[in-house]
């Protein structure tokens, strides 16, 4: 068994077929997804594969999701497609209300595995209605696993993991990633657990904390900063929900200085969660405060121009590393 | 006994069960034994027997906040529905759900909701489950005439519509919702009329005539198992009690309620047809009563006698393994 | 000239700016001028036109991501739109929007949306706004075939309808949503069957029908005006382009999108007429073809030689007053 | 001019009756309002007053949302009643796809005055669906104002700067503190301007920062804790957004620890985004790190023992001072 390298599309698209091919109750639900194998060809060679399996709805946001749930509810292991994770609004209420409560409000009578399947981010001039990062409401929402992948072997351990959970999943993947290539482990059992973290570039001067684009955001700054002689270290959260401490932890114990990285708005977002924890678990390890680079609080613009300014850069976290790094 | 008046008379104990449960649930509620809110389907039990009567324990039903009636109806444990309502640690959800969040998976009932309408995305899926497994079930959800005016009624209805779900939706028109009129939400009087929009038929039926009902419920389950796909039962009904327990009540005349409860009481009515065809005498009824009495003072005793959960148990069952 | 033929004239005119601007922003597009990504309502034109011909600068649209052709039957500036495909500071929206965002209040649009059906609560309130102010505005919404079958569609005709809204549900029918066919996500063909849910007219027209398009319009305004509520039309008509530019459109087969051009092209049909009718010529024609070529020249003139917004205006226009 | 006592619910139908009679385009719509005026009896008086300007809706949050959006934008300044704040979920698209962009997306050309009115809050043993207090998913939407009173009078001139407010505004009232009485300035101009909050109770040993019912919760315990020596100051936020870091900052220069107070749970909540920003603008001014105090991460359970449990108490905020000030 070797790795193989491939787009993250393709990678989600063979742990699919995959887990599929293992578990007859698992079936895709949403959107416009039998014609082109989903809007972004992420489901290829589904349709063919598993035509009664993939499920073209109307477009029903609210339906679709509470149809996720109640076929969770009653044996099957549905993957609802939500199209554009801005749309998450239209079914916030299957997903918070419902999803997110059933099992605890029945006291535990009843499993609930669902993956939402949510493909976000900016990036491609789709302005403000189609190119948001809305993780961080999901985090807020007890009774919800939050996964964002960045790079392509995360999306297939992470997808299979997500799949075999017994509870519901928010899964969102980078629209702008897609088509990103990277060496995939052939082995159909490659699962990556949730709430493992991986060190993906190691670095004694500073932690970046991040995850899904901003990993790659990270990985450009490192490289930038390791020629300015600051290591970074580079920890790839990949899991929101449940959260890894334990590997920031040690990382932070080490560089005893971190920076937040993430693409959606900064105000509110999941980094301002992670800061808390990190200062409250790990105060007398900090040599300085724990900074935050994400996108600016505007709804995402369409301009090209205004889009690249809203949205966080290498040289943005450049920037805040030399700031905790007192350089 | 036939088979069939041994099902009429089953159904009427089922009704007298409701009508007891609901009205012991008021008297605790109004005595301060039972915590946060409930609301009572008082009136309405021709409905809930009538389309539970035609389920098994396979078949699902999703109800609403107003869900005793549908939940008694559907086989629930008078004990298990009492102690949660009182909170305690012995109810179906350990006092984590309360009035407006009981289940019993085991007996298909996938539950009562808080959220109006919310039953209905959720049937849907079950009914694509149903489709998906390729079983005979059917799935029932229950919602009111405030409900059908949400969007997601629409949504599910159309759904089920075009894959051709083994789904019931049966819409209880009770004519208010909360405070408002039923005419003054929609300008339609029979709600059953949306079905068209649907292309699925819509059957109007007196919701106070549990044989009605059963032969309208009897009628989409046909349908539903055929694979013709859904069916719209909308349950002409009517609330007496208020919207909840404590409900000052300022948008309607007293009067109207009087009305119906002396002239289109569900058990008195369906008693009376059991009477007439010799079904029924008034000492068994009297033996009915008495004996749904002593079911639920057992289920009382058994609340009133169970713990409460520890407090720390309120961190368990939000995750599996977790 | 009479001020019919004059109408007549002005409505085949737009529907040639529409064309023409579509196509050049089309072509702009495909060369990578335009970023994001543009859907073109091509062969649509006359629901755009027919139904805006009627309406006043001070009365609502609301319309949808295919939304071209609505703001300029609406009297949207070419250059500030052209602009605004562009990304440039001297767009309707700063180059904030783009193609699925653009609105100008000044003349009563209040703006396409990127949200599927996202338009038709809005256009609610602007209805109800007009009750509450007591003006003889009117309201109307454009959404699709898809779109009709999100619950937010069902809230807001309802509540239109119960309130008498000046309100007109425009559902433009062409027959696909994204990739998928209107038959497959519908029970019914004829979606203008479900105003009767709603105890509203549905008039179904032949969407490549400008005359007919309008005719239908004129009624439901005056409906409107009169306080006798909301009417729903449906434009059945059809999308030639891809649902955006680049589609793949694997869903359809080709002949049947040449079929649609070739014979049921709405320009065509209208221009038919109108030089049997003896309004137009074939040189008036191509006059008229040439004058507005020139306007959009002028417009993608104005566009290309116009700034991108600086990036530090990214953080303008989000609070008034901040 | 003196001051009243009145209720919270008191102060809200006072304000909006006399910004009603100031501004005739103010009306209020949603469900259950005429009979009894509002399901709380908030809007005691306005049915009578006003019959035209309070409206009964049909069951369709996604739709009375978009009312709101759509009548702000032409002309009319919308309250929108949201019945409870849980069901926010089901008019997400219309409040953060919608109010929250609209201006911004198109340009600027538009004002956007709604306010929109959530009872929030748990306590009454309403359960998971009836309970929530949801403000963080707000304050992640840029383009929206969050406010969230606690005493009678701030609900008084907070409803009131957010009715004249152009933009769109969150209104988070507790439904616990409805009928909690506090004394209201008899001034029709007594406005509080969103973005200031309030130092309630003056302390030197530790910052108490919070906000709605949190800011009973920490009086409460001000209290007990000045028994034992240590001396809090309580700080009301009121809005969180915009937030008054500048008062925060004060405080805290003062009294170099901080404990961050809210009734939503604790992952994701406000709370994080507080101790983010504290520790990045003031982190050499902080002698311990800053600690929240929150709701437990579960849906709010129905039994009494159990939701006590997971809501915040005094004791709690007690139990974090004290280990912040190391004692
Ligand atoms: C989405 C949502 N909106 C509002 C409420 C508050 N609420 C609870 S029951 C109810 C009335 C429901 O009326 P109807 O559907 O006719 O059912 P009924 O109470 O008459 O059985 C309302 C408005 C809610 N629980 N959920
Ligand atoms: C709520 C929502 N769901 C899905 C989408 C993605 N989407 C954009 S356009 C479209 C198809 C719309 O079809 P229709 O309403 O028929 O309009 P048409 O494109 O044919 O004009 C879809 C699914 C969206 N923008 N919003
Ligand atoms: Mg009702
Ligand atoms: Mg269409």
């Amino acid at each position: 068994m070797s790795d193989r390298m491939m787009s993250a599309s393709a990678a989600l698209a063979e742990a699919l077929l995959e887990e599929m091919e293992r578990d007859e109750t698992i079936f895709i639900v949403g959107e416009d997804l039998t014609a082109h194998a989903g809007i972004f060809g992420q489901f290829k060679g589904i349709p063919e594969k598993y035509p009664s399996r993939i499920i073209d709805t109307p477009i029903s946001e609210t339906c679709i999701a509470g149809c996720g749930v109640g076929a969770a509810l009653t044996g099957m292991r549905p993957i609802v497609d939500f199209h554009f994770s801005d749309f998450v609004t239209c079914g916030m209420d299957e997903l918070c209300n419902q999803a997110a409560k059933i099992r605890y409000m029945f006291g535990g009578q009843v499993k609930l595995p669902l993956v939402v399947w949510c493909p976000d981010g900016a990036g491609l001039r789709a302005a403000a209605q189609h190119s948001q990062s809305l993780e961080a409401w999901f985090v807020h929402t007890p009774g919800l696993k939050v996964v964002v992948p960045s790079e392509a072997a995360d999306v297939k351990g992470l997808i299979k993991a997500s799949i075999r959970d017994d509870n519901p999943v928010m899964f969102f993947q980078h629209k702008r990633l897609f088509r990103r290539e990277g060496l995939v482990p052939d082995n159909p059992e490659f699962i990556i657990p949730l709430g493992k973290a991986a060190v993906k570039r190691e670095g004694k001067d500073v932690s970046l904390l991040t995850y899904g684009s901003g990993f790659f955001i990270c990985m450009d700054a490192a490289s930038q900063l390791a020629e300015q002689g600051i290591e970074a270290e580079v920890i790839d959260l990949r899991t929101l929900k449940p959260l890894d401490m334990n590997t920031i932890a040690i990382s932070i114990k080490k560089t005893n200085r971190a920076v937040v990285v993430h693409e959606a708005c900064l105000t509110g977002g999941f980094g301002a969660e992670l800061v808390a924890r990190i200062q409250a678990e790990l105060f007398d390890d900090l040599d300085a405060p724990v900074l935050r680079v994400a996108a600016k609080d505007v709804p995402i613009p369409f301009s090209p121009v205004l889009e690249d300014f809203v949205i966080p850069k290498p040289a943005d976290v450049i920037q805040s590393v030399k700031t905790v790094c007192y350089r | 006994m036939t088979s069939e008046k041994k099902t009429l008379l089953s159904m009427y104990r089922t009704m007298v069960t409701i009508r007891q449960f609901e009205t012991m649930a008021g008297e605790h509620f109004a005595a301060g034994q039972i915590p946060g809110f409930i609301h009572l389907s008082i009136g309405q039990e021709a409905s809930s027997v009538g389309v539970c009567s035609c389920l098994r324990p396979v078949d699902y039903v999703a109800t609403t906040h107003r869900g005793h009636g549908h939940l008694i109806a559907k086989g629930a444990d008078l004990k298990r529905m009492t102690a949660e309502l009182f909170g305690k640690v012995t109810g179906y959800c350990k006092g984590k759900g309360g009035s407006m969040h009981i289940a019993d998976f085991s007996i298909g009932i996938i539950g009562a909701n808080g959220v109006v309408a919310g039953g209905l995305p959720l049937i849907t899926g079950a009914g694509l489950s149903i489709k998906l497994r390729k079983t005979d079930q059917v799935a029932v959800v229950f919602f009111g005439d405030g409900a059908s005016n949400r969007g997601p009624v629409h949504e599910a209805m159309n759904m089920a519509s075009i894959w051709k779900l083994p789904v019931i939706f049966v819409v209880e028109n009770n004519q208010y919702a909360s405070t408002t009129p039923q005419g003054y939400s929609c300008s339609l009087r029979d709600l059953c009329q949306r079905a068209a929009a649907y292309n699925m038929p819509g059957i109007g039926v007196d919701g106070n005539d549990v044989i009605a009902v059963r032969k309208a419920a009897l009628e989409a389950i046909s349908r539903a198992r055929s694979g013709e796909g859904p069916t719209m039962i909308e349950n002409k009904t009517y609330r007496v009690r208020g919207h909840f327990e404590g409900d000052p009540q300022k948008y309607r005349n007293q009067a109207e309620v009087i009305t119906w409860q002396k002239e289109n009481d569900p058990i008195a009515r369906f008693e009376q047809l059991l009477v007439k065809d010799r079904i029924l005498t008034g000492k068994k009824s009297k033996t009915i009563w008495d004996e749904v009495k002593s079911e639920l003072d057992e289920a009382l005793e058994f609340a009133k006698n169970s713990p409460f959960p520890k407090p720390e148990e309120a961190l368990e069952d939000l995750f599996v393994n977790a």
